[in-house]
């Protein structure tokens, strides 16, 4: 047996007896899969409105209830899965996107003008309210589902950069690192070829985290109508919409809630798992 | 009586049976020496004496302290013994002090914990234990923190902490292998009269059959859990009823079988010209920039092809700066490195890549020398990358085999990761790397110092080998002396970035001329031969 | 660490300048003029010009840059647009509320992690530990806004303890004023104490696992001994980290709570002279959270060092 | 279920113990009033800012005329006026007495500054184009004020009565902004920024006294904390209350009135005129017989409003019903398309904050894909329509409500966002303004529904109707909103 499918064989099984990890995989799949499924079919069009149908509460008929203008609220949520995971995602892409290269860049060139700037930047970033760094860029840029990616995406970067260059500066004084630099090789293919595959476990575990964040995000850019625009459905506005219905149909607030939490949850729970899974120091008092 | 009686004791942890059998005795102002090589439970039979075991662990048999069993012990009395009746040292002195509080207040903790005495006068007392230790409380002031002393004072203050209410019992593991050679016989020194003096049981556990076999009263040797041989020190040693016993002490007395095979007329594989590395140190004022720190003072120093040259020097003495110097790793502030007669490096500019492919590393940390998500084959084949046309296919797949043969694995071995091995065959494999592209010099880095003696006798046996069949020159840097003097055709004693010795290996060891490389050998301690026992 | 200090000091002030240079130029490419919108649907285009060059509007760029720096530099944050008072005056009253409410919930927060994640360190893998992670783990995934209207629902429109928002100023009495602040303070507290009380459990955790820990109970300490004495302020230092990031937070992150709670707080204002392109406060708000951010990081720096000797003379 | 029971029990109990222990008192004389916005000022004179009139107007400061309840001009500060035979001079013989709160006599200076103050070349005053036509305004005396115009204005004294055309001092004028001095019964007390402004009553005041010792404006922009503050008892009345899903609710409480009336606000989905396909006739008759004016009604404003068929309050005399005329009729709407030559429309709908915009919009998004025309909803702020749509005309379509008063002459203004400015319909509006006749004027104003109905300029959808909540006891509210204010003077608590 070669030593990989053994490393995968443990992992799996590691996995398996940690329930934390398991809820976490259960309740991600779930959202993804309500999502995926939204593009094929939905108990019934998520944007049909029937105003005499307004605001009737869960039925066999309409499992989440109808909201003010008498669309299906579970229809609803399943698009709305969508939006969130699609935003969530590219806004954590674009920070591992911008953000790693930044940081292995820094690293590499420790204690340089380079790194300097990188850093400084970094700071600046993390100093500015970010909540409403956000609202100002979508009064720049107008309300949208991508105004609201390049919000979060923004605050992601240093995340990233932080993190991958606070690791590899501890890769760089590594001993298999002197070997490569022996070896002849540059501090890019270095980068590349050493350092970036020993951060993925990192990258993993953290990017799970922000992808909890960033769907937190969302719902609050959303919440405050600087999300997707209608018709689409979003959890944030759903929520923010049910507001002034709250004490007359409470579960248009109450399922859109549920599902916000139950996803960052799963994601939350997905990432420690991660963690934990990857941290031999755990897995072995475990095992 | 006596103030320590094990028996039977069986441990283990989460399931898995660590100690089986142990049985031990010490009587006061006895010494007894626990030798064996790591994994073999000398530090957990210390735990379970102090009752500090993980959770998870399970133990049986019968642990008398002072002539009270601790089976039948609460918590509560546990906590009363520890620290009063037994105390313990450990191996770390960087780690083993809580980095907030102050040393006069760790000490005389110990104090306040199991006395009523005043606060006032714990800290009188702790200065007096200050001063019985060797730390002169008017030079060491009570108030520093622990960041702001040596290993050595730390160690003593760790001891300080461990003998304040004078136990029957001291357990120290391993409490000068983190020590230079000088501060460890210094400790050595402190302990022994300590017991002495205060008529207390130690139980001395340890790696170096050398530093036991000049302590120890009596001595339990252990391997997996288990004591295959024990009894008085000299007996053990003269009689050496066990085959581990006896396979321990050879390998710790090892000398490889080597022949001198050096070409005196050669150009130089390494010349180093006058090397200066300059460290930046925190700035004191805003506007003036602080002296840099000179790691590597202006050191000349040539290696011929075929020699072994060994550097030894003390811990923070440049020589591990050097080593990344001469490996062309930092920028050099002042002279310049040649391989082979042509300029590597020098103050100024960068290395000269395609000298690289001349020098090659071996790295201490068997563990940390490898990327772990490659295989070995591409391990082994990095350095293949200086090469200007490197081999590829078949003829890099031979490469890599012989290079794998040459240092005693099997070309099957390829396909494998790195944590499928063993630490000894990790720095096979780090040799096999260094070898694969035949440098002129490899530079050996405490390369053997992370290993345990048996393995280590291998690898010293390897080097030695190839450095006969092949012809490559080694820079042998390392803290330890007598494996320097095994392998080596010279030697260069380093100290404060400077080399102040430099003669063969013979002439330096029988007849050190420095001050210095006299105080090192002395201090080094000695396994005597069984004869002389 | 006076030098490290002086250097911390430059670089915040050049964090700040960034910010500025930021902060105008994001709100000079906004779409909208405050002019415009202070007139209304039907306003006469020369009543909006007089306007315009009465607010400074018809200025060149780089003038009002160094205008607005300069004024703040001697203390002059300009006069807002709409409200036409000293943004000073504005800032100063919404802080009055802003500030008491981050601090409320920060001690909230605090005093609900540190007994929490103490008792889970302290209790790894008991029925504790998992109640305190579970509940955290919920805490952190609840987004605040909801769990203010849940408040609001439960507290103030269900059994009517609180009022639903507002707040009757300091000048109504020191409990009345605490009791509006009450369940935003809440609000605002669940999801940062949970994030405090993981810090604080790992922390202790990963402290408890070093060799000093071990060298105290050799010494005969208990466990509970050794985690209050040795353990616990060494695992302080990252908890610190994270209640400075989170005053921080806080103070600025609580727009959405002070909509809901209908809060006059610094983040409402910022939020409402967005809509109203009152761009000189926001400006100036934002510089003032950046400012706080800054000057938090560096306290937090400070009480670093008096948490670890080891960093007492620290030079970077 | 029993929780609830108990609850309610608990809460009857407390309610009947309230009762009993409450000592017979006297009428409250202070009021609570809830706002959606909070002013950003308080100078009527220079923002365009409604919640400015909203707390000051007839409370703190006074025009020459003013609106009453039924949107009637009637005397305020000039007590009468005379109106020369060619419409051109305006004599007006102002009250006795009338001091400002700072205590300064108020005179024909006053007058005189504040009007010319208003139409100068520096002024700021949002509704300039109210003071065009003035020429010159002398002092006869200091109780009579002549106003020349440059030419017949027959809606003159209508002008006078906006809030924009309030009398202030001299002296005061500049610090309005924070602290308004007027000759109004209440008088300026505090404001605590982002929250309330108090006023109190003014002793001195000329006319008759009002009834409340103390009006406190509480500002509250959320629905869900409107709600709650009202059925907490913080807010007494929110005359505008913005969430009519919650009237329901308050209707069925004893404890509160509701109150509905009508606005000014005619709510329209108006068109880019000039943006093809657009330009069309047909296009724009098309989408208007592809909404259903009572469905948005139910389903953004909870069954309140009229739907109207054309730019014009319907309690207005002059108001003509058109709404057949633009019937909802799916199948018309799409035949008219096929007609236009248009297919796979696809057009902006730019919704500006208020929720009868964003709700309304969602529906008529939802009724316009059903006619085959597809929409992309962008919900802009105040500042972002501002610019977008009124400013830069960037927009096909957007939903807006017209709150000012008789506005239908915005029809013939060159260059106004939706891009009308009909010749023929800008001959009407002139016709209109040189006419004092009553009932010509009528006519007039009826083609002028007629011609922008025909031309279908905007999709007319309802008049905005003013819902108020009030606790129970309160009586003077105002029911209709025939210009926006809050006007406290005749407000009393009933025992």
């Amino acid at each position: 047996m070669s030593g990989h499918s053994q490393q995968e064989t443990g992992f799996i099984r590691a996995a398996l007896g940690h329930p934390a990890f398991l809820a976490g995989l259960l309740l991600t799949a779930l959202f993804v899969a309500a999502a995926l499924v939204s593009f094929v079919w939905t108990p019934f069009d998520p944007e049909k409105m029937q105003i005499a149908a307004k605001l009737k509460g869960p039925s066999t008929e309409h499992w989440f209830g109808t909201d003010h203008f008498g669309r299906d609220v579970f229809s609803m949520l399943m698009v709305g899965a969508r939006v969130s995971i699609a935003v969530a995602f590219v806004a954590v892409g674009i920070g591992i996107g911008f953000g790693v290269p930044l940081g292995l860049y820094a690293a590499a060139n420790r204690n340089s003008l380079i790194d300097e700037i990188v850093m400084r930047g970094n700071d600046l970033i993390f100093a500015f309210p970010s909540l409403l760094l956000a609202i100002l860029i979508t009064a720049v840029f107008g309300p949208g589902a991508i105004n609201a990616i390049i919000a979060i995406g923004i605050f992601n970067i240093p995340v990233f950069a932080r993190l991958s260059r606070g690791a590899a500066l501890s890769l760089w004084t590594r001993e298999f690192i002197l070997a490569a630099r022996v070896a002849g090789k540059g501090a890019a293919r270095i980068s590349v070829e050493h350092i970036l595959p020993n951060l993925m476990n990192l990258l993993i575990v953290q990017g799970t985290i922000q992808f909890s964040l960033a769907v937190l995000a969302e719902a609050g850019l959303a919440y405050v109508g600087l999300g997707a625009q209608p018709p689409t459905p979003s959890w944030g506005r759903m929520l923010a919409e049910a507001q002034t219905f709250i004490s007359l149909a409470p579960h248009m607030a109450l399922f859109p809630g549920l599902a916000i939490v139950l996803t960052v949850l799963g994601l939350n729970l997905l990432g420690d798992g991660l963690r934990d899974l990857h941290d031999p120091r755990i897995r072995r008092s475990r095992g | 009586m006596s103030v320590l009686s094990v028996r039977n004791l069986a441990l283990s942890i989460g399931g898995t049976p660590i100690l089986h059998d142990v049985d031990l005795s010490v009587e006061a102002g006895e010494i007894l020496g626990v030798v064996g090589e790591s994994g073999s439970g000398k530090s957990l039979t210390a735990l379970s004496i102090m009752q500090l075991l993980p959770r998870s662990a399970k133990w049986a048999g019968e642990i008398e302290v002072a002539g009270n069993s601790i089976g039948a012990m609460n918590e509560k009395a546990l906590c009363k013994m520890r620290g009063r009746d037994v105390a313990m040292i450990f191996q770390e002195p960087m780690t083993a002090l809580n980095p907030v509080h102050t040393i006069g207040h760790q000490i005389a903790e110990t104090i306040l914990i199991h006395n009523e005495c005043s606060r006032a006068q714990a800290s009188e007392r702790a200065a007096a234990l200050m001063h019985r230790v060797g730390l002169d409380p008017k030079k060491i002031s009570p108030d520093r923190y622990p960041h702001e002393l040596s290993g050595g004072q730390r160690q003593r203050v760790a001891i300080a902490m461990a003998i304040a209410l004078r136990p029957k019992l001291l357990i120290a593991d391993e409490p000068t292998t983190a020590l230079d050679v000088t501060t460890q016989a210094q400790i050595l020194d402190l302990l022994r009269n300590l017991v002495k003096q205060d008529r207390m049981g130690m139980i001395f556990i340890t790696h170096d059959l050398a530093v036991i076999s000049n302590l120890a009263d009596k001595i339990a040797v252990m391997r997996h859990g288990e004591v295959v041989e024990a009894g008085p020190t000299d007996t053990v040693f003269r009689e050496m009823r066990h085959d581990y016993t006896r396979a321990l002490f050879s390998a710790s007395a090892h000398v490889p079988k080597r022949e001198a095979h050096i070409n005196a007329d050669g150009e130089p594989v390494l010349a180093v010209d006058e090397v200066v590395r300059e460290y930046a140190r925190p700035r004191k004022s805003l506007f003036q920039a602080s002296r840099p720190f000179r790691a590597v003072d202006s050191v000349t120093l040539k290696i011929r092809p075929g020699e072994n040259v060994g550097l030894v020097g003390e811990s923070g003495c440049g020589k591990s700066t050097l080593a990344r110097a001469i490996l062309a790793l930092d920028r050099l502030q002042g002279g310049k490195i040649l391989l082979n007669g042509r300029v590597f490096s020098q103050a100024g500019a960068g290395p000269d890549m395609r000298q690289r492919a001349g020098v090659q590393v071996v790295f201490q940390d068997p563990y940390g020398s490898f990327n772990p998500r490659h295989t070995v084959r591409r391990l082994v084949a990095e350095p293949l990358y200086l090469i200007e046309n490197a081999p590829a296919g078949a003829e890099r797949e031979a490469k890599i085999t012989r290079a794998l043969e040459e240092v005693g694995l099997q070309a099957s071995d390829a396909d494998k990761y790195i944590h499928e091995f063993s630490g000894g065959q990790r720095q096979r494999i780090a040799i096999a790397r260094a070898l694969i592209i035949e440098p002129s010099l490899i530079v050996l880095d405490e390369a053997v110092s992370a290993l345990d003696v048996s393995i280590r006798a291998q690898i010293l046996d390897l080097l030695a080998s190839l450095s006969t069949r092949l012809g490559v020159s080694y820079l042998f840097i390392s803290h330890d002396l007598s494996v320097v003097r095994s392998i080596t055709d010279r030697v260069m004693v380093m100290r404060e970035g400077r080399i102040v010795e430099e003669g063969t290996t013979e002439e330096v060891f029988l007849a050190p001329k420095h001050a210095y490389t006299k105080m090192l050998i002395a201090a080094t301690p000695v396994l005597k031969a069984p004869a002389e026992a | 660490m006076t030098l490290y200090l002086l250097r911390r000091l430059l670089a915040l002030m050049l964090t700040l300048i960034a910010a500025s240079i930021v902060v105008f130029l994001v709100t000079e490419i906004i779409p909208g003029d405050p002019a415009s919108f202070m007139m209304g649907i039907n306003a006469d285009p020369q009543a909006v010009a007089a306007l315009r060059s009465e607010l400074g509007l018809d200025q060149p760029l780089v003038t009002r840059y160094l205008a607005w720096v300069i004024g703040m530099v001697q203390g002059d944050f300009g006069l807002s647009y709409t409200y036409k008072v000293p943004v000073s005056e504005l800032v100063g009253d919404r802080i009055l509320i802003s500030l008491p409410l981050t601090l409320y919930a920060l001690l909230l927060s605090t005093l609900i992690a540190f007994p929490a994640g103490v008792v889970a360190a302290a209790r790894r893998n008991t029925a504790a530990d998992f109640a305190v992670i579970g509940a955290t783990q919920l805490g952190v995934a609840i987004p605040n806004f909801w769990f203010a209207m849940l408040l609001v629902l439960a507290f103030a429109v269900n059994l009517q303890w609180f009022s639903a928002g507002g707040f009757p100023g300091w000048d109504a009495g020191f409990l009345e004023a605490m009791k509006a602040l009450t369940l935003p303070a809440i609000a605002l507290a669940l999801p940062q104490a949970s994030i405090l009380a993981r810090v604080m459990r790992s922390s202790l955790l990963d402290t408890l696992d070093e060799d000093f820990v071990r060298t105290a109970r050799a010494k005969g300490l208990t466990r509970s001994q050794t985690l209050w004495r040795h353990a616990l302020r060494n695992a302080l230092i990252p908890v610190l980290t994270i209640v400075g990031l989170q005053f921080s937070f806080l103070l600025a992150g609580g727009i959405i709570i002070e909509n809901v709670f209908y809060l006059p707080g610094l983040g409402r204002l910022v939020f409402q002279a967005i809509t109203q392109r009152d761009l000189i406060v926001v400006r100036s708000v934002i510089i003032l959270l950046v400012f706080a951010v800054v000057a938090v990081t560096f306290l937090v720096d400070i009480a670093y060092a008096v948490a670890d000797p080891r960093l007492r003379r620290r030079a970077r | 279920m029993n929780m609830s029971k108990s609850l309610a029990a608990v809460s009857a109990l407390a309610v009947a113990l309230g009762l009993a222990v409450m000592p017979a008192q006297a009428a409250r004389t202070d009021i609570s009033v809830g706002m959606v916005l909070e002013p950003p000022n308080l100078d009527p004179t220079g923002g365009a800012a409604a919640a400015i009139d909203e707390v000051v107007y007839a409370n703190i400061f006074q025009g020459l005329t003013r609106f009453n309840s039924d949107g009637e001009v009637v005397p305020d500060l000039a007590r009468s006026w005379d109106i020369s035979e060619d419409g051109l001079t305006y004599t007006f013989h102002l009250q006795d007495g009338v001091t400002f709160h700072d205590g300064s006599a108020f005179d024909a200076e006053d007058v005189k500054f504040s009007l010319d103050r208003a139409r100068g070349e520096n002024s700021t005053n949002a509704q300039k184009a109210l003071f065009a036509e003035i020429a010159e305004v002398e002092i006869v005396d200091p109780q009579t004020v002549k106003v020349t115009l440059s030419e017949p204005n027959g809606s003159f004294l209508f002008n006078m009565a906006w809030g924009d055309a309030v009398i202030v001092a001299p002296e005061t004028a500049d610090n309005n902004a924070t602290n308004p001095v007027g000759t109004g019964p209440f008088k300026f007390g505090d404001w605590v920024k982002g929250d309330h402004v108090d006023l109190t009553k003014y002793a001195d005041y000329w006319g008759e006294p009002a009834k409340l010792d103390k009006v406190t404006f509480k500002f509250i922009s959320d629905p869900t904390a409107a709600f709650a503050s009202v059925m907490a008892g913080d807010v007494d009345a929110f005359p505008n209350f913005p969430a009519p899903e919650n009237l329901q609710q308050f209707e069925a409480d004893p404890r509160f009135s509701v109150i509905v009336g009508s606005t000014e606000g005619e709510t329209i989905l108006a068109m880019n005129n000039k943006k093809p396909p657009l330009d069309n006739i047909k296009v724009r008759q098309a989408i208007g017989h592809a909404i259903d004016r009572q469905s948005i009604i139910d389903g953004a404003m909870f069954g309140y409003g009229t739907p109207i068929g054309t730019h014009f309050a319907p309690h207005n005399p002059a108001y003509v019903d058109l709404t057949e005329q633009s019937a909802y009729d799916p199948a018309l709407a799409q035949e008219l398309l096929k007609e236009a030559g248009v297919s796979e429309l696809t057009l902006s709908l730019k919704l500006p904050p208020p929720s009868y915009a964003r709700r309304g919009g969602e529906i008529i998004a939802a009724q316009l894909k059903e006619a085959g025309i597809n929409t992309e909803i962008t919900n802009l702020e105040w500042a972002q329509w501002l610019q977008e749509v009124f400013k830069d005309k960037n927009f096909d379509l957007t939903v807006i409500s017209h709150t000012e008063p008789l506005d239908i002459g915005i029809y013939a203004r060159d260059d106004y966002y939706f891009q009308y400015a009909d010749p023929e319909f800008k001959k009407i509006m002139e016709e209109l303004n040189d006419t004092t006749d009553p009932d010509k004027r009528t006519e007039l104003l009826q083609a002028a529904q007629k011609k922008i109905a025909d031309d279908a300029v905007n999709v007319y959808l309802f008049q905005l109707a003013k819902t108020g909540v009030a606790n129970a006891k309160i009586e003077g509210l105002w029911e209709n909103s025939p210009t926006q204010a809050n006007d406290m003077t005749q407000i009393y608590w009933e025992d």
